[in-house]
C-alpha cells in the first residue's frame, strides 16, 4: 500500500525538483526513493491485507511482483541521465513519467477492484505512449507512438467492455466478491464474454499472437530506453496482471479456454522465434524474442493453481536478462543512427566485459544453465507437463532450439566480426546496470526453490 | 626358475628392440646388428636348453606371467607354454633367426636406418616367440598381430618408395582379413567352452559333449566346425593361402633377409602352427579339413603355375613359398599334422637358404632382381652357387636332400586319402622342380646379361653372408633325417602333443617305394625340362611386352590382383567417394535445411508485418473474432 | 575429502588461468590441471580403500534438487580420464602461438570442470546443467581460436551448437517428465521408477536425441567432421577425447537404467545404429583428403562400435564400452596431437600436400605410428582390450554383429595405414620439418605409456568399474525395481 | 427508472451498446484519417460507458456510474496524449493519414 504512495509521491517530487532547478540530482534522488520503496514493499512480504475498501490488496503475489518491478525500474531509470544527455532539460519529465508508469504497474498487480486495475493499466499505457513518442523530432518515434496509441487505446476499449460485462454479470467491481459469486452455479453469459474480452485485451498488452503486431514496430521506433522498458517491465507487468485477473476472479477455466491459451502460446513462441531469426535491428529482434517469451510465459496459465511462482521466476529471469542486454545495447548504439546488428561487430574485442555481459544475458534468454533463464524455462516445462500439456512442452523445446539461432547471431557478431569503429570507452553506468542485472539473474539461478516457494 | 628363463627367452629380443630403438644409432657401425643378433642368440640358447630338457623329460613347462583381462566367463592369462610343438618352432625360429640376423649385419651394412631394421627384426622375433609360446589363443593372437605389424614395418622398410609402402599396407590388411576370422573363431570357442587355453579346450569340449543329447551334440559340433573354419581363414591370411595369398609375392619389396626370415621360414608358417595347435578342433570337423586340403592343393598348383614364368628372382621364390605352404595345408587337411610340421621345418631350411642366396646375388648385383639380367654368376660366386644348388635340389624333392622326405610324406598321405589331391600335389612338385632350376640356370649359368658396370663389381659375398648360407645348406641337405621314413624321430617327439594318430606312420611297402620313385622321376623331369629349355637352348624369358597368351596370363598372376582391385578395392573406394561427396553433403544439407526453411519462413513472415496500422487492427479483430467464435462453437460462452 | 574437491580445483583452475594473464595462463592451467589429476588420484585411492567419496548436498527442497556427486567406479574412471587428458591437452598446446591465452586456457579448464561434473553428477538436474555448461566453452574455443575460412567455421560451429543443444533440450523435457513422476531428480529415484513401456520408449528416445547427437551416431553426425576440422586442435581433443564420452557414459548411466524396457525392445535397432556408424565412418574415412576430417570419421567409426557395445546390454558390452571409451580417449588425443604437429609444421591440412616426413622426424614418426597402431587396436594396446570385449559382446548377441563390427579392424587398418603412408612416408618432403618438441614428446610418451600399461594390465580399470557395471546390469535386467 | 429498464430489458441495452461498440470498431478499421480513428475509439469507449450506466441502474448500484467518471477522465487523458502525438506527426509529415505511417515494418 505504502509502496504506491511512495512511488506516486516520488513522481511528484521529481517534477518539483525540476522547479527547484535541481536537475542533476533527479536521477540519484529517484533511485534512492525507489530503493526506499523497494524496502517498504519487501517489508510487506507475508502480509495479506486490503486497503481503501479493498481497492488495493497486498499479498505475496503483489509484493513479489512489485519488488521486481521496482528493481527493474531502478535499473532502467538510473540509465536516464546518460540516455537523455541531449535533452537533459526535460529529464524530470522523462523520469517522472517512468515513475508514474511504475505506480501504474504496482497498481496493476495489487488491485482489489477492477476500477483500480483499469486505472493502473491506463496509467501505464498512457505513460508508455508518451515515452514511445518522446523523441518528437524523429518520425520513427512519432510513428511508434502513434501506432502504439491507436492499437493500445483500441485494446483499452475492449478491456473496458470486458470489465463492463463482468460488472453487469456480478454487480460489483470487487475482485473478492466476484470470486465468491463466480463459484455459484448460475452466471449470465456476459460474465464469460467479459472474461474473454479481458483476455484479449491482456493478450494485446503482452504482445501475444495474433495481437502482437504493434510490438516490433513500436519497439523499433521508440527511443531505446523506452524500448527496454516496454520489453522488460511493461511486458511482465501485463503478464502478471493477466495472471492475477484470471486467478483473482476465480474464473473456472474450461478446457476450450485452455486450448485457446495453448494455441496462442504455441503460436506466439513459434512466430516470435521464427520472425526474430531474420531481423537486422537488435531492438526489433528483441521485440520478436519478447513475443516468443510471452508465449512461453503463457504456458504458466495452463494450470493456474500453483503457477504464480513459476511465472514470477520466469518473468524476473527474463526481465533481468532483458535489462542487462538492453543496457549493453544502449551503450553500443549510444551515438548510432540505428540499432543494427553490425554495430556490435568486434564488440567482444573492444569491450570484453560488456560483451560478456550481453552474452550472459542472451544465454539466459536462450535458457542455458547456469543462468536463471534456464531454471525458469525448466520450471515452466515441469509445470506444463504436470498440467498434462506435453504438446506445448515439445513446441517450447523446438522453439528454444530456433531461438538459439538469433541469440547467437548477436554473439557471433560480437566475437567473430571485425569492428567498424575505433574503440571508445564504455559509460560506466551501463556496465554497472548490466552487471547488476546479470548478477541478480545468476543469483536467482542459485535459488531454484524460488520457482515453487515464493508465492 | 622357469619363469626367469622364460622371461629371458621372451624379453631378450624385446630388450634388443628397445635398445636398438633408443641407442641403436649411437652403437657404432655394426653395433646394432651384433646387439640384435646377440639378443636372438640368447633366446636360442634358452630354447636349446629347454629343447634338450624336454627330450629327456617329455613334460611341458607352463608358466603364468600375469592375468591379462577377462571377458564373458573367460579369464585370459599371459601364460607361456613350452611343449614339444612350441619348442620345435622356437628352435628354428631362433636358430634361423640368429643366422639371418648375422647375415643382415653384412647385408644391411650401408643402410642409414639399419638400427631400425634390427630393432624391427628383434621385435619380430619377440612377437614370433609370443605367438609360438602362448598357452592360449589370445596370447597367440598378440604374436599373430605383432608379427603382422613387423612384417608391415619391414616390407615398407624402404619407406621412400610408395610401391613398397603399398605392398606393406596390402600385407597388413590381407592379414587383418584373416585376423577377423581368427577373432570370430576365438569368440565361438570362448562362447562354447568358456576358455581359450589349449590345455583346457579339449576337456571342455569333451565335457560339453557328454552333457548333450544327440541332436544338440551335432549342433555343438557344427558350431565348433564354424570356429575351425574361422580359424582357418585366419591361417589363410597369415600363411598366404587362396584367396588371401596375394600379399606374399608383393611382400618381397622388403629387404631380402626379411623375406627369408618372415616371408619364408617363420611367420608364414604361423597358420600351420595354429592349425596344428588346434588339431583337436579340426579333427572334430571333417568338412573343414576337406576345405583345408582342397584350398591347400589348389593354392599349391596355382602358385606353382605362376611361379613358372616370373622373372623376378624373389617373386619366383615367393610363389614357391606359397606353393609349398599350400602343400603343408594339404597335409593338414588330411590330418597329417606331423607331416606338415616336418615340411615346415625342412622348408624353413631350404627356403631360407634360397632367399639368402638370392639376397647374396642381389647384393652382388647392387639391387638387380630381374633374372633376365643375370647369368653366369657361379663363376664369381661359388659358395652362393653351391648352397643354392643344394637347396634347389632339396625343394625339388631329389633324394637324399631334406625336401624329398617331407614332400614325399605329404604326397604319400595324399595318395592314401585322395588321388585327385595327390595328382595336384605331384604336378605342383614337378613344376617346383622346373621353376627352381629355371631360376638356377638363368642366374648362375650361361653368360652374364647385366651391364659392364655390374660385371666389374661382381664378387663373392663376405663371410657374414656366406656363413649362414653354408649352415642352412647343410641343414637343407640333412634335415630330412629328423623324420626318416620308418624311423621318425619327429613323430615320436610330437606324439604327446598330437596324440596317437590313426594315420600312424607309413610303413614302407611297395606302393610307398613306387610313390617315391614317381616323385623323384617327376622332380627329374622338371629339372630336365628346365635344362633343355634354358641351358641347352639358352632361352631367356621374353621382355614384358612380348608375352602372349597363357604365358602372359600366368606372368600377370591370373590377373588376381586386378580382379581384387576391381571387385573390392574399387567398389569400396567408389562407395567412399559417394559417401564423402554426395551422402555427406546431402545429410549435412538436410540438417541445414531445417535452418534454411525456418529462415525462409521468417523472410516471408516479414512481409506480413508491413507496417500498416490498418492491417494490424484487422488481424487484431480477426484474432478476437476467431477466439470468440471458437469459444461459442464449443458452447463455453 | 570427496570428489567435489576435484570439481572445485578445476573451477579454480579456470578462474586462476584467467586471472594469471596471457603470459602465465598456460602454465597456471597446466599446474592446476595436474593438481586436479592428483586430487582425483587421491579420491580414487580413497575409493579403493572402500571409503565413500560421493557426496550429496540438498540444493533446494522444492523442487527437490541435490548437488549429488557420484563416487562409484564408473564415474571415477571417467573422472580420471578427464583429469588425465586435461593436462595432456594443455601440454600439447605449448609452443603454439595462442592469442588471448588467458581466455583460451580458462575456457579449457572450465570445460574440464563441466565435463567432470557431467561424469560425476547423480542428480539429473545438476547433470543436465553440467552437460549444457560443457557446450559453451567449446563453442567459443572452436569459434574464436579455430581455423579456416571465417564463414565456414562460423557455420560449422553454430550448427554444432544448435544441433547438440537441440538434442539436449529433449533430454531436459524427459527429465522434467521424470521429475513429475518421481518427485526427485536423483539417479537412484529415477532408476527405481516403474514406468510403463510407452513412457519408457519416449524417454529413451528423448535421451537418445541428446546422446546420438553428442556421440555422434549416424545419421546425426553431420556436425562432427566440420567442427573437428575447424576447431583448434586442443578443442578437437576436448571434443573427441572427452566430450563425446559424455554421451556414451550417459547411455550407461542414465538412458539404460531409466528406460530398460525400451532398450531391450529396440536393442537390435540401436545396435545397428552403432554398427552402421562403424561401417559408414570407416568407409568415408578411406577417401578423406583432410587429415583432421579423416580422424573425425575414424572417431565416428570407433564410437559407433562403443555405442553398439553399450546397447547390447550385457556385461561385456558395458564394460567393454567403458574400456574403449577410455582407451579411445587417449588414442584420439594422441592422433590429433600428431595431426596438429603436422599441420603446424606444414601449414596445410590436405593429405595430398603432406608426405615424406618420416626421414625428417624419426621420433615423431615412431610416436605417430604407435598412435595409429593403438587406433587400429593392435593387441597389447589398451584399445584392443576394449574392442575385443565389445566385439565379443556383439558376438554374444549375434554372430553377424561381431562380423560387421569386426570389419572395423580391416577397414580401420586400411584407412589408418593409408593415411600414415600418404602423410608420413614417401620421398623426403621439401619443406623442413622439426621433430617433436619436449612438450609434444612428453605428451606422446604419457599417452603411449598409458596405452601399453592398460593394454597389458587392464585389471585395475576392470576392477574399478565392475561394481558399477554390475549395478547397472542389475537395474536393466531385474525388472521393476529394487535398488 | 427501474421500471423503464424492466420494460425495455437489459438485453436490449447490451445489444445497443454492442452495436455502438461495433460501429466504433468498424470506424477504426475503415477510416484512415487519424482524427476520425480517434473519434471511433471514443465511440467504442462511450458505448461501454453507456452500458456501465445501464448496468449500474440494473443492479441498483452506484459503483458503475462512478466507474464511468473514471473512464471518461482516462479517455480524455488518452485523447490528449494522442492528439499531442498527432501534432508532432503532422509537423513531421504534413499529414494525418495513418497509412503514411509505414516506416517501421518487417
Amino acid at each position: 500500500m505504502n509502496t504506491l504512495l511512495i512511488i506516486t509521491g516520488l513522481g511528484v517530487l521529481c517534477l518539483l525538483l525540476e522547479i527547484l532547478n535541481f536537475r542533476k540530482g533527479i536521477v540519484p534522488f529517484t533511485v534512492v526513493g525507489l530503493l526506499v520503496a523497494l524496502g517498504v514493499t519487501m517489508n510487506d512480504y507475508g502480509l495479506q491485507k486490503g486497503f481503501y475498501g479493498n481497492m488495493i490488496v497486498v499479498n505475496n503475489f503483489s509484493v513479489a511482483f512489485s519488488s521486481i518491478f521496482i528493481v527493474l525500474a531502478i535499473l532502467l531509470i538510473s540509465m536516464s541521465d546518460d540516455f537523455y544527455r541531449r535533452e537533459h532539460a526535460k529529464i524530470s519529465d522523462f523520469v517522472a513519467i517512468k515513475v508514474f508508469m511504475l505506480a501504474g504497474a504496482v497498481a496493476m498487480v495489487s488491485f482489489g477492484n477492477l476500477s483500480m486495475f483499469f486505472l493502473g493499466i491506463e496509467v501505464l499505457s498512457i505513460s508508455l505512449y508518451i515515452l514511445a513518442a518522446s523523441n518528437r523530432m524523429n518520425v520513427r518515434s512519432n510513428e511508434a507512438g502513434m501506432k502504439y496509441f491507436l492499437l493500445g487505446s483500441f485494446a483499452s476499449g475492449i478491456i473496458l467492455f470486458g470489465i463492463c460485462l463482468i460488472y453487469g454479470a456480478m454487480g460489483t467491481f470487487d475482485i473478492a466478491e466476484i470470486s465468491e459469486l463466480s463459484s455459484s452455479a448460475e452466471l449470465p453469459d456476459w460474465f464469460f464474454i467479459g472474461i474473454v474480452l479481458l483476455t484479449i485485451g491482456m493478450l494485446f498488452k503482452i504482445a501475444a499472437v495474433p495481437f502482437h503486431f504493434w510490438a516490433p514496430d513500436v519497439y523499433e521506433g521508440s527511443p531505446a530506453l523506452t524500448t527496454s522498458i516496454m520489453s522488460t517491465l511493461a511486458k511482465i507487468v501485463a503478464i502478471a496482471t493477466f495472471y492475477k485477473l484470471l486467478t483473482g476472479m476465480n474464473a473456472q477455466l474450461s478446457v476450450a479456454y485452455e486450448w485457446v491459451l495453448l494455441s496462442v502460446s504455441i503460436a506466439s513462441m513459434t512466430l516470435g522465434n521464427i520472425m526474430a531469426l531474420r531481423q537486422e535491428n537488435v531492438k526489433r529482434m528483441l521485440a520478436f524474442s519478447g513475443i516468443a517469451h510471452a508465449g512461453y510465459m503463457l504456458m504458466a496459465f495452463l494450470n493456474l493453481a500453483n503457477s504464480a511462482s513459476v511465472l514470477w521466476y520466469y518473468a524476473a529471469a527474463y526481465a533481468l536478462a532483458g535489462v542487462a542486454a538492453f543496457a549493453v545495447v544502449l551503450n553500443v548504439c549510444r551515438d548510432k543512427q540505428d540499432e543494427n546488428i553490425y554495430n556490435f561487430n568486434g564488440f567482444g574485442k573492444k569491450h570484453p566485459v560488456m560483451a560478456a555481459l550481453l552474452t550472459g544475458a542472451l544465454l539466459s534468454m536462450a535458457g542455458i544453465p547456469v543462468f536463471a533463464g534456464f531454471f525458469a524455462k525448466f520450471g515452466l516445462f515441469m509445470h506444463a507437463i504436470n498440467a498434462g500439456y506435453l504438446v506445448v512442452v515439445i513446441a517450447a523445446v523446438i522453439n528454444s532450439i530456433i531461438s538459439v539461432g538469433y541469440y547467437f547471431k548477436l554473439i557471433l557478431a560480437m566475437y567473430t566480426k571485425d569492428a567498424l569503429d575505433p574503440v571508445e570507452n564504455p559509460k560506466p553506468i551501463y556496465v554497472v546496470v548490466a552487471a547488476i542485472a546479470l548478477l541478480l539473474n545468476l543469483a536467482m539461478g542459485l535459488f531454484p526453490s524460488l520457482v515453487n516457494n515464493l508465492i | 626358475m622357469d619363469q626367469t628363463y622364460i622371461l629371458l627367452l621372451l624379453l631378450a629380443p624385446l630388450a634388443g628392440f628397445i635398445l636398438n630403438v633408443f641407442f641403436g644409432k649411437k652403437a657404432g657401425h655394426n653395433g646394432a646388428g651384433y646387439l640384435a643378433t646377440f639378443a636372438v642368440f640368447i633366446s636360442f640358447c634358452v630354447t636349446l636348453m629347454y629343447f634338450l630338457q624336454i627330450n629327456k623329460t617329455a613334460t611341458p613347462v607352463q608358466v603364468n606371467l600375469f592375468e591379462w583381462f577377462s571377458f564373458g566367463k573367460v579369464t585370459v592369462n599371459m601364460g607361456i607354454l613350452l611343449d614339444q610343438l612350441s619348442l620345435l618352432w622356437l628352435m628354428f625360429v631362433t636358430g634361423i633367426g640368429t643366422l639371418i640376423h648375422l647375415y643382415s649385419v653384412s647385408y644391411m651394412h650401408d643402410d642409414e636406418n639399419r638400427h631400425k631394421f634390427f630393432a624391427y627384426l628383434n621385435l619380430f622375433i619377440f612377437f614370433m616367440l609370443l605367438l609360438v609360446t602362448g598357452d592360449n589363443l589370445l596370447v597367440m593372437f598378440i604374436g599373430w598381430e605383432g608379427v603382422g605389424l613387423c612384417s608391415y614395418l619391414l616390407i615398407g622398410f624402404w619407406y621412400k618408395n610408395q610401391d613398397y609402402n603399398d605392398a606393406a599396407k596390402k600385407a597388413f590388411i590381407m592379414n587383418r582379413i584373416g585376423d577377423l576370422g581368427f577373432l570370430i573363431g576365438m569368440f565361438i570357442i570362448a562362447y562354447l567352452t568358456k576358455t581359450l587355453d589349449y590345455a583346457q579346450i579339449p576337456d571342455a569340449i569333451k565335457f560339453k559333449l557328454s552333457l548333450l543329447q544327440e541332436p544338440q551334440q551335432m549342433k555343438f559340433i557344427s558350431a565348433l566346425s564354424i570356429a575351425a573354419l574361422a580359424l582357418f581363414i585366419g591361417a589363410c591370411g597369415k600363411s598366404a593361402q587362396i584367396p588371401l595369398y596375394t600379399w606374399l609375392p608383393d611382400a618381397m619389396a622388403g629387404p631380402t633377409p626379411v623375406s627369408a626370415l618372415i616371408h619364408a621360414a617363420t611367420m608364414v608358417t604361423a597358420g600351420i602352427f595354429m592349425v596344428t595347435r588346434m588339431h583337436f578342433l579340426f579333427d572334430l570337423a571333417p568338412n573343414v579339413q576337406n576345405v583345408i586340403a582342397i584350398v591347400g592343393a589348389v593354392t599349391s598348383i596355382v602358385a606353382a603355375t605362376i611361379g613358372l614364368v616370373q622373372n623376378d628372382i624373389k617373386k619366383v621364390l615367393a610363389y614357391s613359398t606359397v606353393s609349398q605352404l599350400g602343400l603343408m595345408f594339404l597335409a593338414l587337411g588330411l590330418g597329417a599334422y606331423e607331416v606338415a610340421v616336418f615340411h615346415v621345418i625342412t622348408h624353413a631350411f631350404f627356403k631360407a637358404c634360397l632367399f639368402l642366396g638370392s639376397g647374396s646375388v642381389i647384393h652382388a648385383l647392387h639391387g638387380e632382381q630381374d633374372m633376365r639380367k643375370m647369368g653366369a654368376l657361379k663363376k664369381w660366386m661359388p659358395i652362393t652357387y653351391i648352397t643354392f644348388l643344394i637347396s634347389s635340389l632339396a625343394i625339388s624333392g631329389i633324394p637324399p636332400f631334406s625336401g624329398f622326405f617331407s614332400k614325399d610324406e605329404i604326397l604319400m598321405t595324399a595318395f592314401h586319402e585322395n588321388k585327385v589331391l595327390y595328382v595336384i600335389g605331384s604336378v605342383a612338385s614337378i613344376m617346383t622342380a622346373f621353376y627352381m632350376f629355371r631360376l638356377l640356370y638363368l642366374t648362375f649359368f650361361k653368360d652374364f646379361r647385366g651391364t659392364e658396370e655390374q660385371k666389374h663389381h661382381l664378387h663373392e659375398s663376405p663371410a657374414l653372408i656366406t656363413f649362414p648360407l653354408i649352415v642352412l645348406a647343410i641343414l637343407a641337405a640333412i634335415g630330412g633325417l629328423i623324420s626318416f621314413p620308418g624311423a621318425s624321430w619327429l613323430n615320436q617327439y610330437l606324439a604327446p602333443v598330437l596324440g596317437a594318430k590313426e594315420h600312424g606312420e607309413h610303413h614302407l611297402g611297395t606302393t610307398e617305394y613306387a610313390l617315391m620313385a614317381v616323385a623323384v622321376i617327376g622332380g627329374l623331369i622338371g629339372i630336365g625340362i628346365a635344362y633343355a629349355k634354358y641351358l641347352k637352348k639358352g632361352e631367356v624369358p621374353p621382355a614384358d611386352e612380348e608375352m602372349t597368351g597363357l604365358h602372359k596370363v600366368l606372368y600377370h598372376k591370373y590377373y588376381i590382383d586386378e580382379a581384387y582391385e576391381f571387385l573390392f578395392v574399387k567398389p569400396i573406394n567408389a562407395l567412399s567417394t559417394f559417401f564423402r561427396d554426395t551422402l555427406e553433403t546431402a545429410l549435412s544439407g538436410f540438417v541445414y535445411g531445417f535452418g534454411k526453411v525456418t529462415n525462409a519462413i521468417g523472410d516471408q513472415g516479414r512481409l506480413l508485418q508491413n507496417g500498416s496500422v490498418g492491417r494490424y487492427l484487422f488481424f487484431f479483430v480477426m484474432g478476437m473474432v476467431a477466439i470468440v467464435s471458437y469459444l461459442f462453437y464449443n458452447k463455453i460462452v | 575429502m570427496d570428489v567435489s574437491i576435484v570439481l572445485i580445483l578445476l573451477f579454480a583452475g579456470a578462474l586462476l588461468s584467467f586471472l594469471s594473464g596471457d603470459k602465465w595462463a598456460s602454465k597456471t592451467a597446466l599446474l592446476t590441471s595436474v593438481v586436479a589429476l592428483g586430487a582425483s588420484w587421491l579420491v580414487l585411492c580413497k575409493h579403493n580403500a572402500k571409503e565413500v567419496v560421493g557426496v550429496s548436498y540438498l540444493w533446494s527442497q522444492k523442487p527437490n534438487i541435490h548437488v549429488a556427486l557420484s563416487g562409484d567406479g564408473l564415474s571415477l574412471a571417467m573422472l580420471m580420464l578427464t583429469t588425465a587428458l586435461l593436462p595432456l591437452i594443455i601440454l600439447s598446446t605449448f609452443g603454439r602461438n595462442i592469442q588471448n591465452a588467458k581466455s583460451f586456457y580458462s575456457l579449457i579448464m572450465f570445460m574440464g570442470f563441466a565435463m567432470a561434473g557431467t561424469f560425476l553428477a547423480l542428480d539429473g538436474f545438476v547433470y543436465y546443467i553440467f552437460w549444457e555448461l560443457a557446450l559453451i566453452p567449446i563453442y567459443f574455443i572452436a569459434l574464436l581460436w579455430g581455423s579456416g575460412e571465417h564463414k565456414d567455421r562460423q557455420r560449422a560451429v553454430v550448427k554444432f551448437f544448435i544441433y547438440t543443444f537441440a538434442g539436449s533440450l529433449f533430454m531436459l523435457a524427459a527429465f522434467a517428465y521424470l521429475y513429475t513422476k518421481a518427485g526427485s531428480f536423483m539417479w537412484t529415484d529415477l532408476a527405481k521408477l516403474d514406468l510403463s513401456k510407452t513412457e519408457q520408449i519416449w524417454i529413451f528416445l528423448a535421451f537418445f536425441a541428446a546422446y546420438a547427437i553428442k556421440i555422434p551416431l549416424i545419421p546425426f553426425h553431420t556436425w562432427q567432421a566440420a567442427v573437428y576440422e575447424k576447431a583448434p586442435t586442443a578443442g578437437t581433443m576436448l571434443l573427441s577425447g572427452i566430450m563425446l564420452k559424455m554421451g556414451l557414459y550417459s547411455i550407461l548411466r542414465w538412458q539404460l537404467p531409466i528406460a530398460p524396457l525400451a532398450a531391450k525392445s529396440f536393442m537390435v535397432i540401436f545396435i545397428w545404429f552403432g554398427l552402421a556408424g562403424v561401417l559408414y565412418g570407416s568407409v568415408v574415412a578411406l577417401r578423406q583428403k583432410n587429415l583432421k576430417k579423416l580422424l573425425a570419421y575414424s572417431s565416428l567409426a570407433h564410437v559407433g562400435l562403443i555405442a553398439a557395445g553399450a546397447y547390447t546390454l550385457n556385461k561385456d558390452g558395458l564394460s567393454g564400452a567403458v574400456l574403449q571409451m577410455i582407451s579411445h580417449g587417449f588414442a584420439i588425443v594422441g592422433l590429433f596431437l600428431a595431426a596438429d604437429i603436422i599441420i603446424d609444421r606444414l601449414q596445410t591440412r590436405e593429405i595430398s600436400e603432406m608426405g615424406g616426413i618420416r626421414s625428417q622426424a624419426p621420433k615423431f614418426t615412431s610416436m605417430f605410428m604407435i598412435m595409429v597402431l593403438a587406433s587400429v587396436a593392435l593387441p597389447t594396446t589398451f584399445n584392443f582390450v576394449g574392442e575385443f570385449t565389445v566385439l565379443y559382446s556383439l558376438f554374444f548377441k549375434k554372430v553377424w554383429f561381431a562380423i560387421i563390427g569386426g570389419l572395423t579392424i580391416i577397414l580401420g587398418a586400411y584407412y589408418m595405414l593409408k593415411m600414415f603412408q600418404n602423410v608420413m612416408l614417401g620421398e623426403t618432403n621439401k619443406k623442413p620439418f622439426r621433430d617433436v618438441s619436449w612438450s609434444e614428446g612428453l605428451t606422446f610418451s604419457i599417452i603411449i605409456a598409458v596405452t601399453f600399461f592398460f593394454g597389458l594390465y587392464p585389471k585395475p580399470i576392470n576392477d574399478l568399474i565392475a561394481p558399477s557395471i554390475h549395478q547397472i546390469m542389475f537395474l536393466i535386467h531385474s525388472g521393476p525395481r529394487l535398488l | 427508472m427501474g421500471n423503464v429498464l424492466n420494460q425495455i430489458g437489459i438485453e436490449n441495452y447490451i445489444f445497443l451498446c454492442v452495436i455502438l461498440f461495433s460501429i466504433g470498431v468498424f470506424g477504426v478499421l475503415y477510416r484512415r484519417n487519424a482524427i476520425i480513428v480517434f473519434m471511433s475509439i471514443e465511440i467504442m469507449l462511450n458505448a461501454v460507458n453507456l452500458l456501465f450506466v445501464a448496468f449500474s441502474t440494473y443492479h441498483q448500484d452506484a459503483q458503475g456510474q462512478v466507474f464511468v467518471f473514471f473512464s471518461m477522465a482516462v479517455a480524455a487523458a488518452e485523447v490528449a496524449v494522442g492528439l499531442a502525438i498527432l501534432v508532432s506527426i503532422f509537423r513531421n509529415l504534413n499529414s494525418i493519414d495513418i497509412d503514411n505511417l509505414k516506416n517501421l515494418k518487417g
